[in-house]
């Protein structure tokens, strides 16, 4: 196949995966990638971000000289708390993912499957550490789930595949994915390309992605688009 | 934005819907939501599942709603009241049902619909019969009964401090059932004696975070049920 | 039989119970008479008083000009907080009560079985509006489970029994019973009288109770005392 | 009089014996109670079971713990570190045992095991490997998985401010596990920066209640996990 240009940067996933965050969301943040799209939420929305180690409200990292050991995020770096905020303790921290009341976490994968499977903990290999932390509290009881990753991984394997092959984080969970290369729904039909990133065709993208792909852009045949679902004005969580 | 201010109780819970389920806090006449429970006497809906501790004290408040005809079941636990006669009287006439549930039980079911826990085992009413036709279980030779959630589409709750995103405060033994109510419900609606800015509370005092409220009535002045029974108030 | 003396008014049968709570102790008191025990712990001893509905350390009713409508105890009426006190919510609450961390609870009675069932919430009667509050919590979970009641009801009815007629709180609960006419322990052989109350004969009390009371006084015959567990030294849980 | 003070971690946890199941409270470096578990390397109980989110940082506390072969098992969510291989290295080697638990789930049966709750049923990890050999039951057609409580004859945590009856405040996400593991634990040890009379701590913003703590030791200066690993501090 033709060599394409870059895909999105992190950042610009980052950037794009923001928009679709709704004003007053509460929002759970996976380590890593996903963390980046806190500097992306546009301007004049108000969301506040949750970690499970049990802060609501948390604000970017501090000065260098500010840093409080004891006020870090998942990923155990120093953050900040923002007006706003609340401190608990983890089986209240776990009670808000559990129960229902995050509006949406985005997470990192290792493979999506056509199905909304996520696989984001383990290789399943021998001799690796197992750890698990929060992922799969998260993805059983956050009511929409997102992913932010690379397409395919650093040699090119595609991760957005039609069954995973490392052991779940969870079935069928994931409803919106963004990548370097597109948006992608998963709907009950499967994949569905709803954006695909400049430079590059559909083609070159479903060609990159391991289970059959619609293309559900605007303009294209018309699709059953999964993962936006609109906010209930009644509940805010 | 975040700012979950509503300008009176009228508007905060003009949605209830008859036939809805309805979360109110208190214990006794303490953390009594009233202007909120008398909000949506004044609203109407009617054919209500209420769940709350008691049945009502004298004739204002949740015993007036009773009063008013519009709850046609409670689960609690201690619906007898040395103050009021008035669910006393319809649960003897037949007009409204009673899902009795140990205090405890009551507590922890509603903690578990705010956390994802579909249902629990716990030794409390084991052998007694308020466990009849409740699945048991030993565990570690003890019988247990399994209880189920309990979630409302409504909770109104008293705090004493909130501020817009609707972080909470309370006062004393009024917290009581607020917390876990706030956790439990589809929509939380909160009264409140002072309402500020985010970042008037203490982060580390905080003891309803915001996530779990929807609404807040700034009531400057509330008035203690406790007051009222005494008074002898009739509402409306 | 004969017609001896009145037996321990309220406040002595109060002042009994008190002496066997221990220093350091954490203990809930139900409501009616059993309220009356915190008047008497002796001098040297601190305990904790637990109110279910939200408040360790509970101390003494208020002056009246000092009521507050927010601070009551689990009879509804006012009360104030010691210092070292702290407020809770209903969950938590019960996580002590049942979580086995508080020592100790005296509860009232209207009847108590010779295998320690305790029936004290509902009469059964078609007409009564049933009420349970956090009595069958308490039961199931503290760890020491005492009553204080009358040894009989107002009209001569023993409430010390071989077996329950009463819907039950709690099987198997009960470890020692305090009236105006005994101390009386439940043992594995059922009923034991530690103490007869002054003026009063053994024979008199076992005469008002419906169920085989052996005389377990000191001097009497040797029997397998129950209700007086040591409390360790290395958990006051 | 309740006075729970003990003069120093080393008397505090001088009882802990070979074979008990110890509950470790913090998360990441944040939290831990270096002290209490620098004095339990100190004291030399081995073959024991450690409850505890994350299996140690850097050559310090729990990693040294770990290092110097006395946890036989770990029962946690996240024993990776990229600051210390302790773990690994013995894990790899077959030295070490691990019970993998989802961390709220890990959270949940803790806080369940300090509530008289022996069993509950969750969301998490259902249709996962964590819950193979599990009870599996359906509610509302959503699968769920039966979890067991958690209980630890010991719990070390480190609180930021208590009183003689062992009242406790945390200090902002440094309160993560120790709320519930005091409540889950036959002996609760904390270690405070202070330790005040009673009336020192506001009763509306006690975090966690002295029911649940049983001995407190006052560690004006405690060291933070975080500044030993930087510094690339071993213990002992």
């Amino acid at each position: 196949m033709s060599t394409p240009p870059p895909g999105l940067t992190r950042d610009q996933i980052a950037e794009r995966a923001a928009q679709d965050i709704a004003d007053g969301s509460y929002v759970n943040l996976g380590i890593g990638m996903p963390e980046l799209i806190a500097q992306y939420v546009p301007e004049g929305r108000e969301i506040v971000l949750h970690t499970e180690n049990g802060l609501l409200g948390m604000g970017p990292a501090p000065a260098p000289d500010a840093v409080d050991p004891e006020l870090i995020n998942a990923g155990k770096k120093p953050v900040t708390a923002n007006p706003g905020a609340a401190y608990f303790h983890h089986a209240d921290s776990f009670a808000m993912v559990r129960g229902g009341h995050l509006d949406l976490c985005v997470l990192g994968a290792m493979e999506v499957a056509a199905n909304g499977d996520l696989a984001n903990w383990s290789t399943g290999q021998s001799d690796a550490i197992p750890a698990v932390g929060g992922a799969m509290d998260l993805v059983s009881g956050v009511r929409v789930v997102r992913v932010m990753t690379t397409h395919c991984t650093r040699d090119g394997t595609p991760k957005l595949v039609e069954k995973c092959t490392y052991p779940l984080t969870g079935a069928g969970v994931v409803s919106r994915i963004y990548t370097d290369l597109a948006v992608v729904d998963v709907t009950p039909e499967g994949f569905a390309a709803v954006e695909i990133a400049p430079g590059w065709s559909f083609d070159e993208v479903a060609a990159r992605t391991d289970a059959p792909l619609r293309d559900a852009r605007p303009g294209a045949v018309a699709t059953n688009r999964g993962g936006s679902e609109p906010r209930s004005t009644r509940s805010s969580r | 934005m975040i700012d979950k201010r509503v300008a009176s109780a009228a508007e905060a819970v003009a949605e209830i819907a008859d036939g809805e389920t309805v979360m109110i806090g208190g214990f006794g006449e303490a953390g009594s939501p009233i202007e909120l429970v008398h909000a949506l006497i004044d609203q109407g809906a009617s054919d209500l599942t209420v769940i709350s501790n008691n049945a009502g004290n004298g004739q204002v408040g949740l015993a007036a709603l009773i009063r008013c005809g519009r709850v046609a079941k409670i689960v609690g636990s201690y619906p007898r009241s040395s103050n009021s006669t008035v669910f006393a009287d319809d649960y003897r006439a037949g007009r409204i049902e009673l899902e009795l549930v140990p205090q405890g039980t009551l507590a922890e079911r509603i903690r578990a619909g705010g956390a994802g826990i579909p249902a629990f085992y716990t030794p409390t009413g084991a052998a007694t019969e308020l466990a009849d036709g409740k699945e048991q279980r030993s565990f570690d030779g003890v019988p247990h009964v399994l209880e189920h959630a309990l979630r409302a589409d409504w909770a109104l709750i008293k705090a004493g401090a909130a501020d817009w995103h609707g972080n909470l405060l309370f006062n004393k033994t009024a917290r009581n059932f607020g917390p876990i109510m706030a956790m439990a419900a589809q929509t939380t609606v909160v009264q409140a004696a002072t309402v500020g800015a985010p970042g008037s509370l203490d982060p580390e005092t905080v003891v309803t975070p915001g996530i779990f409220v929807n609404r807040v009535v700034h009531i400057a002045d509330p008035a203690q049920e406790f007051d009222l029974v005494a008074q002898g108030a009739h509402y409306p």
